[in-house]
């Protein structure tokens, strides 16, 4: 027996020993998730399977074992989701911990903040906010002007940041703040980290067209950051952005690839065929077609990007056709849907709401960079066009 | 008869948008939503609007009103698609005041268009059952019962319908669901024994309700038009809706395309403002030109309407179509270029792509129009 | 019986008398039209059909007598017109004299430019080629560089224009030259009147995507021009130029009108119907709608335009839209009768050849200002947003 | 199957790019026009094609091809769309190539595969009548005579028709018109007795014949795969062409987005490069995705060809429904972004359009691979 297939048996034996039967269940709503943290009480079951994965290093299998990880390799990652797809079983935690300071970290950290910090991401003790956008400064990010001043011993931040994700149940903030405002635009960046339990940082939710949303605006006013906090060099936080948006960009773009049920077989349940079989709205059928006919080219290119990078032939710009035609497609993908579920659509409040769906999709074009910053990058770094 | 407003639509247009601006602008559907109105619209407002006249623009002269014509309607309609007013205006000064004065007798006519005139009665439609609009799918019962009849069925979106003193109800006389023969309408006042009404919350923050006939006793005299021929007269009342939607909808792009261009010229984004961006100014000359398509296309269906109601279905169907699309694309443009700020419920321009998706559904998608289009150009 | 209805039972008796008879028949090719100038021949009927309307002035009816019009007002022209149209009288003359350059000189020309030139134009005998564009300033109109220069008792021109219409039949050209080279771009531009039978000027035909083109270059080798055939002020010859491209626009836009047969019927024609009295290609069907909804709101903007200019009310940057869109939907328009047409459409060099239609089309929205210009003029002049 | 070309895929892909543009760059198409080439393809290029091994890249080594599979063949379709090559590859090396190794007999194998191996014998594949492509309606005959087959009909718009040395024809062997049961398959050699060739000039320069057959005798052995059933097999043939022509569809649309981005970063205009001006950038950065998703489901329909031919047809409808939009999108953005040079017969981007329309329309347009995908997806 191979040691892979060793190592997929003992998975296998843990996984039964130590899910609990509720963790092998669908989530049915927003609640079921775990995003760990200071703030919110889990249920026993969610408790106990984030505390034994964590204690596996499971929670992030691909990180070192000193910072809580796994310490596995690719092909036994892959074993340990395949033996979680096969009993159901949930993640045992969300977290932007996980998916973008960690890897910001990884690569950018000293060995003290990998070891002050990875860890508790990884038992999902601590729960972190991301502090990049700024009321005037949406898709140029870098035109931030939250102002963190060195005070000798520490830093003092001022200033306020928008679409903070869930910062209303965060414990830390990592953010990109100005150090230099001398320094051209994108060389007085920073990137810190500071502790969201202190008078100096507040937040408030924001609500968008579709309703109540994770987003909140943050406001530093003289808040504190102990100036180890700072990740990579200062004034240089922009290189450690800028690998966190490519990160985001994938993710978002990701949205598009029709993990939803397909817009034909929604729309067929909705209205009916005709009697030659065809859906009954001829017009919204035709749009249904080509819709679906350019979500298997997009999915067929998100495969070939990977495997293409895999290969090593991988082109840096193209996370930014991903995350354009991605979000594009998912809007379509909800005005077609809007238009098959018809009057039931409309309503607001109901449960497994197609209209707050439909809005929410708006905002995947501009979150994480605009479709137009994307094709401003597609222009410049692939069709190398010149600049005015 | 030329593509120009005259002098009296003209004036009525720049009185409505004062008024309206004044006192109606989207503050205070914004204010509706957020306290919750039991209404859904502001009474004082629709009191205003039957002072000027408004309630009696389709009302003909000998029944109390002013019969300014579609034309008029239309030009009231676009600007409160500008602010977003709610009020019952298209159920009842346009649709309402349609069916009675087109298709009521004299006893109908007298005993509900003056007081529509006057402000003093609302009225509904109640046509559609299932989740798509579908005239003639009629599955809602009228039997003969005594000199009368007895209706039972359900009836969904109805606009107004928890505010409205009447009803105009779609019912099956004769024929099996899907035919055009074997419908008949009926006036049914809204506290008929039987008749309960249940107030849908809407994505546009509007008034519709689904109403349940249990067993609702009307006499003969609430027969609107004929009886088992009623679809004809139905089709004439929703194209004067179609119509006044689509009008509505041409103000409600207007003003995406102007609260954008404002927004374009104002905002800053990598040091400029972003106005200045051809791609966006591009996008936004696209708009204009389609907004401008939209205006021309909704003048032409309500001068029609005006001229020639019995042939304007064709012309009204392609408003419809051509509004549903270039107001949608006014709401998402709006949206999209607005950036975060587009996505905020603080900001007004989510309100439009709100509305204009309802008012999208209301009586015939696009796709719905285009088709009946195809089918009058026999194709 | 009013003054117009005499004049319209003058006019019936007058064309009854004079308009031959095989000048009543529609025009079965391009050959039939009659264009005047030296250089072509027309049959007896058609030179006779010339001569007599011009003789009445009728061949430009609203332009003043002394200078060969009809001297009719709005009102006559219309009944002139509806006469003609009643015994389907063909037009007796296609000018871009008549189009062009008459217009620009009643409003720019002295009275002996006037005297000089558009009575041969009402007549036929000359014709006029336009010489605007210049391979090196396509939609940069301005950024023309044919030397026009003083030579004390006339002007040497040397330079090239491109798309010129039928410049190899015609005797003379109306071109934009540069004649200040210090000044800035739009301010040493005159607008000159040049005879082309001269060695100086040579013609060459341009062959299209779409095969054979009306379109020629034309070059200047020391061409001579007299001093007194310059329009408008010396250098103001912009201001000349863009009346004319608002008059082009006009022209080209009105081009998706529809004059053409609908769309949706040829469909039928050529693919049939299914059993429910559908187009038997339902999601060309879709296509086609939708493309006839907008060629009816395009139709009814004309009209409105129009309408609305009469009361004094239009705008002026609406042509803009007019060629913009029309020209789109025309390009559209064509894409979908090659759909509808299928093969028979691919043949080449036919009769009545679709495909030459269809890659015709592909240069409405170049010629007479790219669909890129007209975007820039709404941006600019209607919405009035910020130049960068 | 990883979606990336393999190193030996890689590596045709080079050589194919290579000698293409060294031996029969555009040019070449633009001579054969200009010069009205009685064989509408070069046959020193052919030549060396099937030197290169190109023409046995679907016959199987025992008879004498390297069988690479169709994701190669769709390597060098694809670099052919970019120099837009004339030559009966697609009708010979893909589609005559599948339908005799996948359903000929031994007989027929042996007879006609080596041939095409070897560059020495052109198909063509006559399955059209009417104006669109529709494969079931046939109303061609064979009946029945003696030991063989007599065929009568029309065929339009066959490729390579008027320099082929065998044609692949459909034939009505039972059933009526459009009926998918009845349909037989023949090949019958081009000298045959009764049978009439006229080349068609056509927008795209290339080589395309009506073929009349006017009693036509066969034998029996003629027959290629089931009497009666030969429907789904032509359609396999079929979908090896389509996949083909839709990675040439593909290397044509890469082909007009670089030709376009390389003009716009030359040409001048308003003193600026006109690939500065960002409603260009935006346009082209929008090409470029729709033409990396083009490449991607080429890629994904040419590798089912490859793993599981018989599951391939609802991909390969997708792919040329799809290379259709996108390559009449680059066509279309490629002209009018040349400008008025986009319009001159001397500019190359004009060919790419025909030639690209022509591709459309053949063996199913973007509209009908969109109406079969409906159908396989069930709605």
């Amino acid at each position: 027996m191979s040691d892979l297939e060793s190592f997929r048996e003992e998975v296998r034996d843990w996984l039964d020993a130590n899910c609990p039967a509720e963790m092998r269940r669908p989530m049915a709503s927003e609640n079921d998730a775990v995003w760990g943290g200071k703030k919110t009480k889990y249920s026993e079951p969610q408790q106990l399977w984030l505390d034994r994965m964590a204690s596996k290093g499971w929670t992030v299998p691909e990180w070192p074992t000193e910072y809580g990880g796994g310490g596995l390799d690719k092909a036994e990652a892959k074993v340990l989701r395949q033996e979680m797809q096969r009993i159901k079983a949930r993640s045992p935690l969300q977290s932007f911990g996980i998916w973008m300071l960690g890897p910001a970290l990884l690569k950018y950290g000293t060995h003290e903040q990998k070891l002050e910090h990875l860890p508790k991401i990884a038992r999902g003790e601590i729960r972190w906010a991301q502090g990049y956008s700024e009321p005037n400064a949406g898709s140029d990010l870098a035109a931030l002007m939250t102002k963190c001043e060195d005070k000798g011993d520490h830093y003092l931040i001022n200033g306020q940041k928008i679409w903070t994700s869930y910062a209303d149940q965060a414990d830390w903030i990592f953010a990109l703040v100005r150090t230099d405002f001398e320094a051209k635009k994108h060389e007085g960046i920073s990137f810190i980290l500071v502790d969201m339990d202190q008078p100096g940082v507040t937040t408030k939710p924001i609500k968008l067209i579709s309703g109540k949303s994770p987003f909140c605006e943050t406001f530093f006013d003289d808040a504190r950051a102990e100036k180890h906090n700072v990740v990579g060099e200062l004034n240089k936080g922009w290189t450690v952005a800028k690998y966190l948006l490519t990160h985001e960009r994938e993710m978002i773009g990701g949205m598009g690839s029709g993990a939803m049920r397909p817009a034909g077989d929604v729309a067929v349940q909705m209205l009916g065929k005709d009697e030659h079989g065809r859906l009954a709205d001829p017009l919204l059928r035709t749009d249904i077609v080509r819709l679906e006919i350019d979500g298997l080219a997009f999915m067929s290119t998100m495969e070939r990007v990977s495997d293409e990078a895999k290969a090593g032939q991988g082109m840096g710009a193209n996370s930014s056709v991903l995350k354009y035609y991605g979000t594009e497609l998912n809007k379509r993908r909800l005005e077609l849907m809007m238009d098959s579920v018809g009057q039931d659509g409309l309503e607001w409040g109901v449960d497994d709401d197609v209209a707050a769906n439909w809005l929410r999709t708006k905002g995947n074009s501009i979150e994480g960079g605009t479709s137009e910053v994307q094709l401003n990058i597609i222009s410049k770094r692939i069709l190398e066009l010149p600049s005015a | 008869m030329a593509m120009v407003l005259n002098e009296e639509a003209g004036m009525l247009k720049d009185a409505a948008r004062g008024f309206l601006a004044d006192s109606a602008p989207l503050a205070q559907l914004r204010n509706l939503r957020d306290t919750d109105n039991a209404d859904g619209f502001d009474r004082k407002t629709w009191a205003a609007m039957a002072e000027m006249g408004w309630t009696s623009v389709l009302v003909p002269e000998d029944q109390g009103g002013v019969e300014m014509g579609y034309v008029a309607a239309g030009v009231i309609a676009e600007e409160m698609g500008r602010t977003l007013t709610a009020s019952p205006f298209l159920s009842t000064a346009v649709m309402g005041a349609t069916a009675l004065s087109r298709f009521g007798s004299d006893g109908q006519k007298g005993e509900w268009l003056p007081r529509i005139a006057a402000g003093e009665a609302i009225t509904a439609i109640a046509v559609d059952e299932g989740r798509k609009h579908n005239p003639s799918s009629v599955t809602t019962t009228a039997e003969r019962s005594g000199n009368g009849f007895k209706l039972n069925g359900k009836k969904s979106f109805v606009a107004e319908g928890h505010v409205a003193d009447m009803m105009i109800v779609s019912a099956r006389t004769a024929g099996s669901e899907n035919e055009a023969e074997g419908i008949s309408l009926f006036l049914v006042p809204m506290d008929a024994a039987g008749l309960a009404v249940d107030r849908i919350k809407t994505v546009d923050s509007r008034n519709f309700a689904t109403v349940t006939l249990d067993g609702v006793d009307v006499t003969a005299d609430a027969v609107l038009g004929e009886v088992d021929g009623g679809l004809a007269a139905l089709e004439a009342v929703l194209d004067a809706g179609r119509a006044g939607l689509s009008a509505e909808m041409s103000g409600s792009a207007q003003q995406c395309l102007e609260s954008t261009v404002g927004y374009l010229k104002e905002r800053k984004q990598f040091g400029q403002i972003i106005g200045t961006f051809q791609a966006l100014q591009h996008r936004a000359a696209h708009l204009y030109s389609e907004v401008e398509l939209g205006k021309s296309i909704v003048l032409k269906a309500l001068q029609t309407l005006d001229a020639a109601p019995e042939h304007a279905a064709m012309m009204v169907s392609a408003a419809k179509a051509k509004l549903g699309q270039v107001a949608q694309l006014a709401a998402q443009e709006g949206v999209q270029m607005h950036g975060g700020m587009g996505m905020t419920d603080e900001f007004d321009i989510g309100f439009f792509m709100k509305r204009i998706r309802v008012a999208e559904a209301l009586y015939g998608d696009a796709n719905y129009h285009a088709e009946k289009f195809a089918r009058m150009r026999q194709y």
